[in-house]
């Protein structure tokens, strides 16, 4: 079970990786996704493997459990991922619309920006 | 008034059931907060349900549960034995257009789930003013006989149901 | 026990909501809000830096639990002397910010503001490790909306490359952190400290691992070699009082560095020996020197002045990387000057690019008060490049002289003066073109470039800047004066910080001494 | 005997989830991918339960029951999807 | 009495297997995608059904509690899967099957993906 | 400190402080802003001439205010006799340039400006001759280059102004940051940057390992402000600056700051052959071609340039050559140059401000229309000739003195020859100064018609003038002076005579040889200027323009090149080199051997293991297709959740299989605006290369992972296991640390959720009030699509689907403390629950039914989050310590309740409010993008049963 888990680790993070390194925001997105799954079993797994052995105390006998405490942990990691993820998606709806191009990577430097020529309040 | 609190009676009832059945737990406290839950949630999502359908006959419910369960049984059996053993040239897969009569969108919705989950037939789609369910047939030799027993099997219980 | 600790975390937590959801449609209410907050934070934060100056380190146990199994607060000098900058630099941003109108063009600046401040802080303050993670967050998906705030494509685009690197810092910062306590167990920065020096030889390989992981990534917020490259874009194209605000952020990755290279991974730790000792100073070196080059070679001012926070980092951590305690007192008091002088220079270059067509470096008409911006830009570049009479150069002089102790000298010397002088040179290129060349231009002669496509007059001639638009600039700058004036007091301050975090029993002690009953 | 029905329930809806592997890795139209992905939910959700009978235990259930409404609001997104391009208009 | 329990649960275990399986079968050997529609409704009733089924009978027959949790799946599953296919058959007829190719509605509107809904205030409807 | 010395501290602080009266005064004229600005340095003077007896009596004064201890920099002032000598001449020169300046200024010059820098200049300069730590020298010292970098850039419209600024900030800045260096290393062999630690630590310095690079370095800084050879090119160029300025700093000020460090460390540094030869050779090298140079320029401050450069060479040559002797020479010079070069260039300010021209070939003869002018600057320029009976000569002969008894490497001739050369040189470009501009015949083609100036203009180089004659006639004058300047610079008693008559000595041979000889030259001027003309010589500023474009051009290209913009390649960057990097870690460090079995794998689990792993690598190969990628998406997301449950991880399934489905909704709704497929771009290479990198770090994350999963650790979670019940209050020991124990790191969790909430959010009315509202408003996304947008049986399914959902979220949401569940999930679920209710009847009718506000409810999820902390300290506990007790109500059984819950219930809300705001934003932008309302909850309802309300707001 341990090189089960170690090796979809693995893989989900060779899939990551392979995807962020494309020239366009949407497999980019998808990569960091694979990503975040390959950090989150990663994470949760520091804990060891266990089966049946979920974290919920039980009035009775001295069961075992699984460690809780890299679950709490991943379950904070998604959520945070969760709304980053949202973000980025956000980001690269709003940088094509902009732009008609979804390279993720930028093609002209232009001209800053930043500053409005809105002047003073 | 009464409908502002209970959009829903009936709903409220089930859901007063699916909480017990959620808990899995009957006392008092559970049934006490099922019952508050049973009147708020509808409370809640009771604007996105404005219109209130009308069981007319509980019963015919019951029977018409029982005969869509006996159906799905024995379909079962069919459509297992078609894609099992059946050579793929044989399948004779059909298009039925089976016009309703039925008004009421809930009563439309169970029928053309009641299609689907009896295996064999599946409704694709409604026609654009819901007057006819174009139901998929996996293999019917005589695809009219399929869209009456449709009608006769189940649309006119529904009928009696939803009046 | 003082909840003073927590306040800087917890105020602009409750305010940011409230500005967010109950001022939403009123800019003026959301303003002095957001000041009276920012002043309270201010106020707080100094408290807390003065209650820090007498050495000891306070641990506030989150929820009441013992170290190591909840989270705790932990505040020294340090943590103190990262509160109050930050506090500071808000203050100033935020003026400007409301003095230029930047906050009203967009949705949601003070919440967002309020939020990057809570993020900041919750970082500087964290004794945990995981902890750590989640406020760096925090304060990157606010740095997120703060950096697009006004849209635009080429800030867009440049975010959604914010966004991607960092995410993938993100990443790195979890395996380093499973990583982490698959091999100890725990996630508390004092416990790990402890365990980690309890650490059996034969078992270093997983926490060498993660020490190397986890300085990779706070080196990505630090802007390091080979992890820099998200800065310029980012800098570049977030609006200038974000950009300023951001001078902090790059800091909370030094901080980070400082923070968990010497308490928990130390340079005496014999089972870390050559994970980070060995690679942080030639990627500071290199770092000062992409910074370096970078401001040589800008042709717009806002990747120079990025590049310019790019060897500023490198300066500092090339002092951090030295791990004494003298190198890392030097390497504060830079670094607070370092913050301030960005924030200055990026300010000020709101104030200039507002009055001119993009931020090329080329002659233009010269704009309203081309004088007092050719003066601040002046005193602004003095202060990064590290001449006198501002904190910069005394910054640099207590960084070479507490490298003569230790075997990069030479190579420290080199690159930092090399450093200087081109930046030197960068700067007064840029502001000679920028200022003085402008002048040089009769008001009546058409564009020199015709064919470069853009107009050379703006459509209205802009207003000049407002005292309150400038002061915040103006403010910066003095501050870089009075951190040279007072540079003795405040690098006692530092000084005594960086002691105290070479002495980490002390800051293990006050975290794992209450918590023994588990 | 009850343990060798779960070996052999087990073993049909596992085969069942290569079975549905196959259909969504050759498609070919995006119709079939759904409707392998459906699929799939359904046996992962029996497999849950066979897996709580195995151990005794109903603490999966709820992840039953999640998996199972779930499942339906991307089945339903991914059409609308393909049929309509924006999912919630 | 043990044993009619076993034997009880069992067929209901074996059944869902098979029919379970027979769904998934039907999704690699049918040849159309229409027909492939069909297959997943056995693993949806026969097959989840039976398992449910067991669940219910082995932990109120071999624990000794009532579970009513497979019930309320059973619900989910049943309000759901029809929708289910009711989209993807959709999905699919859009796709590929030219509007000629379908039988006609019979009736005033064509299919719904073809045509749109009358008017809310169409005089044709003149129930209101 | 004795009394006096008090007064050094206000004497440096006097010009900064003048600074501001300039831009105070301006608006009260030109006048009054000059004679006001001359008040701090007459103030100064005049308490530097109260120190001045004390000084002469061989007393230091010393004044020292800390300022930065840790770094051994302290504020501290010494004046003895060098610093007073420069004192004086920075002061009093100071003073006549503030008069000269008031007359050469045109009216358009701001004139407030001019005189800010120049007494900053001023500051500094003095700052550099008094400090008594070598740190604060350093201050003073940049200080010069940067206040010298705004007055030669005064002009800034002309470039020629500029580039002289730049060109003298750097060349000096460099040699200023290695003299930086130099200085460090030096204060650290003696262990102090005082200076007068330093200079009696002079054994301990020349023994010293780090001897010579501080001595190097220190150089530099000495020579590319003294304009020493090769540094020495800056200085003409330097010449752009107004001509008051020019009279300052290059003649009497800043140059003089290198060859008044050299007198400075002299103690310290000099006294070895290092010395001896770097010092002298450059200052030779440096005094012959600065002199060859001057006399072919035409432009009169060109060759008063040079002129200087070839005498800072001088000096500085007199010190390398170590000896008392020379010191005093040099000394004596420093004096003597002062006078006549700053004459010297106010002439030619002079000059030029009348004819308009300072080309010497356009001028001549002016001695007919300015005999005032002419007579002081053929004075001055005789002195420079070293003609007897002016100053000049007086020093010159010292100089050449001390250069006959001086060998190098055992070569007698070479070092007097190259002097006499110089001397010789140098008279020829003096007599030319005279002969060319004021002698000869009168012209009548000068741009202007010439005139003498007013007094006020003449008054300053006439005093200087007086200076010179007083001096070269009674040399005894300077004598006091010079002698305790020299012993300052010597740390000797020096006993000693200046005279004008030494008898027949080498010196005056040589003499006679360069006047003669310069005559000579002089009168062969016109062949020996078109030589010169003709010859290929290297030009100064064009080849350190080309080095600095170069550079440029070099680093823009390395800047460009490495951020580029494209961050794919950051990514491969960081990738490589965070798995280099790692993998050097952890293979520095050893293993102990595993501890833990592997767990057996059911055929089932591994059925899963394929699917998960297939749908990763499918994802990957058909990433092409986004829809289908999705649709793998899902797949993983299903299959680890899977994974979590049979873990023995229900809430992670729970969480993990909720979020996945809202993040395929949010995906979806983006890739409807996005292109649906993603061009194949990259080259196999490229592919192949990222696969590499790919394959290395999974391959990486792979074996931490094994290392881990096969050995046992000892975590701090028994103690929640052990507390959780007990101590928080719940069985579901996930939940009770997610609320409880770590209920900080989920207060910040939802935080990030809120802030994505509000940032989409922002982001959405930033996109459509910009140029992407236009793109949506003009893009037909409806194409090829299904007629029906909200069909019947959705419609109805979802009616009875939503409430069960609610409650389904209600129950995970009341459970989550003891049983898998809680306010994340709850929070999700009721989303997706209300996702469908949107789906189905469309964004529009479902939003008008909305009777919450999104915004509203992250605010609030955060506030109760927030103040539930905050309840604690009420308490006196920590924030976010929990309370929890057990409520016992008449009828039914009784239950518990604690603080924890309301955590999760600002959890719950947070995630609802942000999950909703999002999709709301995304729903809004498909708005705009044409979609229009929907005004009934279905397509078409059969039951007529129709709402026929028109949907508020939107
Ligand atoms: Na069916
Ligand atoms: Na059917």
């Amino acid at each position: 079970m341990e090189l089960l888990v170690a090796s979809a680790v693995g893989v989900l993070t060779a899939s990551g990786v392979y995807l962020i390194l494309r020239l366009r925001a949407f497999p980019v997105i998808l990569g960091l996704a694979l990503l975040s799954y390959a950090v989150n079993v990663f994470l949760f797994s520091t804990g060891r493997l266990a089966i049946n052995a979920p974290p919920v105390l039980q009035a009775y006998g001295d069961a075992s459990y699984s460690d809780p405490l890299p679950q709490a942990l991943v379950l904070t990691a998604i959520v945070i991922s969760f709304g980053m993820t949202a973000v980025l998606v956000m980001f690269a709806l709003g940088a094509y619309l902009e732009a008609e191009d979804d390279s993720i990577n930028m093609t002209e430097t232009d001209e800053t920006e930043t500053t409005g020529k809105e002047g003073e309040a | 008034m009464m409908k502002r609190v209970f959009p829903h009676p009936l709903l409220s009832l089930a859901l007063l059931l699916v909480w017990l059945g959620l808990v899995n737990k009957v006392t008092p406290g559970n049934v006490v907060l099922g019952a508050i839950l049973g009147i708020a949630v509808p409370f809640v999502t009771g604007p996105y349900w404005p219109g209130r359908p009308m069981i007319g006959r509980p019963l015919r419910v019951v029977e018409y549960i029982f005969v869509v369960l006996w159906d799905i049984v024995v379909a079962n059996f069919q459509v297992a034995a078609i894609i099992l053993f059946k050579p793929e040239k044989n399948i004779r897969s059909a298009w039925v257009t089976v016009p309703i009569e039925l008004t009421s969108p809930e009563a439309i919705t169970v029928l053309a789930g009641t299609i689907t989950m009896t295996p064999g037939t599946v409704s694709t789609m409604l026609s654009a003013d819901s007057s006819a369910i174009l139901v998929h047939c996996l293999h019917a030799d005589d695809p009219e006989a399929v869209r009456d027993q449709i009608k006769r099997r189940y649309e006119w219980r529904l009928k009696e149901i939803f009046q | 026990m003082s909840h003073w600790i927590i306040a800087p975390v917890v105020l602009p937590a409750i305010l940011a909501p409230i500005i967010a959801f109950v001022m939403r449609y009123d800019i003026s209410l959301a303003r002095t809000a957001s000041f009276a907050g920012t002043i309270a934070l201010a106020a707080i934060c100094f408290g807390l830096t003065v209650a820090a100056a007498g050495g000891e380190t306070v641990s506030y146990e989150l929820g009441n639990w013992p170290a190591p199994f909840g989270i705790v607060l932990v505040l020294d000098r340090l943590s103190a002397v990262m509160l109050l900058l930050t506090s500071v630099l808000a203050l100033v941003v935020l003026v400007h910010a409301v003095a230029t109108g930047w906050d009203a063009r967009g949705r949601h600046f003070h919440a967002l503001f309020q939020f990057q401040l809570m993020g900041i802080f919750g970082a500087f303050l964290t004794g945990d490790a995981f902890n750590l993670f989640v406020f760096f967050e925090v304060l990157l998906i606010a740095s997120y909306g703060m950096m697009i705030h006004g849209g635009g494509k080429v800030r867009l685009q440049a975010g959604l490359q914010y966004v991607v690197m960092n995410l993938a810092g993100s990443t790195l910062f979890l395996f380093a952190l499973g990583t982490l306590y698959a091999a100890t167990g725990t996630l508390n920065i004092a416990d790990l400290a402890q365990r980690v020096q309890g650490l059996p030889v034969e078992d270093a390989a997983l926490v060498r691992a993660a020490a190397m992981m986890l300085m990779i990534v706070f080196a990505i917020k630090a802007a390091l070699f080979p992890v820099q490259f998200w800065l310029p874009a980012t800098y570049s194209n977030a609006p200038a009082p974000v950009a300023a605000l951001f001078a902090i952020m790059t800091k909370v990755g030094a901080y980070a560095i400082i923070r968990v290279h010497t308490v928990v991974f130390g340079p005496d730790v014999p089972v870390l020996s050559g994970v980070v000792g060995d690679w942080l100073m030639p990627v500071a070196l290199v770092t000062v020197a992409i910074g370096a080059v970078g401001v040589l070679g800008a042709s717009r001012l806002m990747p120079l002045l990025s590049f310019s926070v790019i060897g500023s980092m490198g300066t500092m951590m090339v002092a951090v990387a030295a791990f004494t305690p003298a190198t890392t007192a030097a390497a504060l008091y830079y670094m607070v000057h370092s913050t301030l002088s960005a924030a200055a220079l990026f300010l000020l270059a709101d104030l200039v690019l507002a009055r001119r067509n993009g931020d090329r470096l080329r002659a233009q008409l010269p704009t309203v008060q081309n004088g007092l911006f050719a003066a601040l830009f002046f005193a602004g570049a003095i202060g990064m490049a590290g001449m006198p009479p501002l904190s910069g150069f005394l910054g640099k002089l207590l960084i070479l002289d507490a490298m003569q102790a230790t075997p990069q000298m030479t190579a420290a010397f080199v690159a930092i003066l090399l450093g200087s002088l081109l930046t030197i040179v960068g700067f007064a290129r840029a502001g000679s073109v920028l200022f003085w060349k402008s002048t040089g231009l009769a008001p009546a002669e058409p564009a020199p470039n015709p064919d470069d496509g853009e107009p050379q007059e703006l459509a209205d001639a802009p207003a000049p800047a407002g005292v309150m638009s400038v002061a915040p600039t103006v403010a910066a700058l003095a501050l870089l004066g009075g951190l040279a004036i007072f540079a003795g007091p405040v690098s006692a301050y530092l000084g005594a910080a960086a002691d105290q975090l070479y002495d980490s029993s002390g800051y293990i002690s006050a975290v794992m001494g209450q918590g023994t009953e588990g | 005997m009850i343990t060798y029905a779960l070996y052999f329930a087990f073993g049909c809806f596992g085969l069942g989830l290569l079975f549905n592997l196959w259909r969504i890795a050759t498609g070919p139209e995006n119709a079939d991918r759904i409707l392998a992905l459906d699929t799939m939910v359904i046996n992962i959700i029996a497999l849950l339960i066979l897996y709580g009978i195995w151990q005794g235990t109903t603490v999966y259930y709820e992840a039953s029951m999640l998996v199972a409404m779930v499942g339906f609001v991307s089945t339903v997104a991914y059409c609308r999807f393909v049929l309509r391009g924006d999912i919630i208009e | 009495m043990e044993l009619a329990t076993d034997i009880l649960i069992s067929f209901f275990l074996v059944l869902a297997g098979i029919f379970g399986l027979v769904g998934s079968f039907g999704l690699v050997k049918l040849k159309d995608t229409m027909q492939r529609l069909h297959a997943p409704t056995k693993a949806t009733t026969l097959g989840v059904g039976g398992v449910l089924i067991a669940s219910m009978l082995y932990f109120l027959l071999v624990k000794g509690s009532l579970s009513f949790h497979e019930l309320l799946i059973t619900l989910f599953l049943f309000l759901t899967a029809p929708i289910s296919a009711h989209f993807i058959a959709k999905t699919f007829v859009q796709a590929r099957i030219k509007e000629s190719d379908l039988p006609p509605t019979g009736r005033e509107y064509g299919w719904s993906i073809h045509d749109d809904p009358p008017l809310v205030d169409d005089d044709r409807k003149p129930d209101e | 400190m004795t009394n006096g010395g008090s007064l050094l501290p206000i004497i440096a602080l006097l010009p900064f402080l003048g600074a501001l009266v300039p831009g105070l005064m301006i608006r009260a004229g030109r006048n009054a802003c000059a004679t006001f600005t001359a008040v701090p340095t007459i103030a100064a003077l005049a308490m530097l001439g109260v120190l001045t007896p004390d000084v002469m009596a061989g007393e230091v004064l010393k004044a020292e205010i800390e300022w930065l201890p840790q770094l051994g920099l302290s504020a501290s002032f010494f004046l003895d006799g060098l610093g007073l000598l420069f004192a004086f001449m920075i002061l009093g020169v100071g003073l006549l340039i503030t008069l000269y300046a008031r007359f050469y200024l045109s009216g358009d010059d701001p004139m407030g400006q001019f005189y800010t820098y120049l007494l900053l200049f001023q500051g500094a300069m003095l700052g550099i001759v008094i400090s008594d730590n070598i740190l604060l020298l350093l201050i003073f010292w940049e200080l010069t280059s940067l206040s010298s970098f705004l007055l030669i850039g005064y002009w800034k419209h002309l470039p020629e102004g500029r580039q002289g600024a730049r060109m003298a900030l750097a060349v000096t800045g460099s040699g200023g940051l290695a003299m930086i260096a130099g200085m460090l290393i030096l204060g650290n062999i003696v262990g102090s940057y005082n200076l007068t630690d330093i200079l009696a630590a002079g054994d301990v310095i020349r023994a010293s390992d780090w001897y010579l690079p501080a001595l190097i370095l220190i150089l530099l800084g000495a020579f590319t402000k003294s304009a020493q050879f090769p540094f020495h090119f800056w200085l003409p160029h330097a010449m752009a600056a107004p001509t008051p300025v020019s009279a300052y700093l290059h003649s009497a000020t800043m140059v003089k700051a290198g060859v008044f460090l050299m007198a400075r460390m002299w103690p310290a540094l000099a006294g070895t052959d290092a010395w001896f030869y770097i010092v002298s050779i450059t200052g030779l090298i440096t005094m012959v071609l600065g002199a060859l140079i001057a006399l072919f320029k035409d432009d009169l401050k060109a060759l008063l340039a040079f002129s200087t450069v070839s005498h800072l060479g001088l000096l500085t040559m007199l010190l390398g050559f170590g000896t008392e002797k020379a010191a005093i020479a040099a000394v004596f010079h420093i004096i003597n140059h002062l006078t006549f070069k700053a004459a010297l260039f106010m002439t030619a300010g002079i000059v030029d401000h009348e004819t308009h021209t300072r080309d010497i070939k356009r001028l001549g003869g002016l001695a007919k229309f300015m005999p005032i002018t002419a007579l002081i600057g053929t004075v001055a320029a005789l002195s420079m000739a070293g003609i007897p009976l002016f100053n000049g000569f007086l020093s010159k002969e010292l100089m050449l003195e001390e250069a006959a008894h001086t060998a190098w490497y055992q070569n007698d001739w070479i070092v007097p020859a190259l002097a006499t050369l110089g001397a010789l040189l140098s008279v020829a470009y003096s007599l030319r100064f005279i002969f060319h501009v004021f002698a000869g015949p009168a012209r009548d083609d000068y741009p202007a018609h010439p005139h003498d100036p007013p007094f006020g203009m003449y008054a300053a180089p006439a005093l200087l003038c007086v200076l010179v004659v007083a001096i070269g006639v009674l040399p005894g004058l300077a004598y006091p002076m010079v002698k305790v300047a020299a012993q300052a610079v010597t740390g000797q008693e020096l006993n000693f005579y200046l005279k004008i008559w030494h008898g027949v000595t080498p010196a005056l041979i040589m003499s006679i040889i360069a006047v003669v000889g310069g005559a000579l030259l002089l009168g062969l001027h016109r062949p020996l200027a078109r030589a010169w003309n003709a010859a290929p010589r290297p030009e100064a500023k064009a080849i350190f323009d080309a080095l600095i474009s170069a550079l440029v051009r070099l680093s823009r290209g390395v800047t460009d090149g490495l951020h580029n913009g494209a961050i794919s390649r950051y990514l491969a960057i960081f990738v490589v080199s965070t798995v280099g990097l790692v993998y050097v870690a952890f293979s520095g460090g050893t293993l102990s051997p595993p501890t833990r079995e592997m767990l057996p794998v059911p055929p089932v689990v591994a059925v899963g293991y394929v699917l998960l792993i297939a749908s990763a690598l499918l994802v990957v190969l058909n990433h092409h297709n986004r829809f289908r990628a999705l649709v793998l998406i899902g797949v993983i997301g299903l299959m680890i959740s899977a994974g979590f449950v049979y873990l023995s991880a229900p809430d992670l399934a729970l969480t993990q299989i909720s979020v996945e489905t809202v993040t395929i909704m949010l995906l979806l709704l983006a890739l409807h605006f996005l292109p649906k497929t993603t061009p194949r771009e990259s080259s196999v290479g490229l592919r192949l290369r990222d696969g590499v990198i790919a394959v290395a770090a999974g391959a990486g994350v792979a074996a931490l992972a094994m290392v881990f999963l096969l050995r046992d650790f000892d975590p701090i979670s028994d103690y929640h296991l052990a507390n959780s019940y007990e101590g928080g209050g719940g069985t579901n020991v996930v939940n009770v640390i997610l609320v409880d124990f770590r209920g900080y790191d989920t207060f910040g969790e939802i935080i990030v959720l809120g802030i994505a909430g509000l940032t989409i959010f922002a982001l959405m009315e930033a996109l459509l009030s910009g140029p992407a509202a236009r793109r949506l408003r003009n893009t037909d996304y409806s194409r090829d699509r299904s007629r029906d947008r909200h069909p019947l049986m959705m419609v109805v399914a979802t009616r009875a689907m939503l409430p069960i959902a609610v409650m389904v979220g209600v129950y995970i949401f009341l459970r989550g403390h003891n049983q898998p569940g809680g306010g994340f999930v709850a929070g999700l679920v009721i989303s997706i629950a209300l996702l469908m209710q949107y789906m189905a009847s469309g964004f529009g009718w479902t939003q008008t039914r909305q009777r919450l506000e999104y915004h509203t409810m992250i605010g609030w999820g955060v506030l109760i989050a927030a103040l539930t902390g905050v309840g604690a300290w009420l308490g006196g506990a920590p924030f976010l310590t929990s309370i929890y007790g057990y409520i016992k109500l008449p009828l039914i059984e009784k239950f518990g309740l604690g603080s924890a819950f309301a955590f999760d219930l600002g959890v719950f809300l947070t995630v609802l409010g942000a999950v909703m705001l999002m999709l709301y934003s995304l729903s809004r932008i498909a708005r705009y993008a044409g979609e229009t309302v929907n005004v009934e909850p279905m397509d078409y309802d059969p039951s007529g049963k129709r709402e026929l309300k028109k949907p508020e707001g939107e």
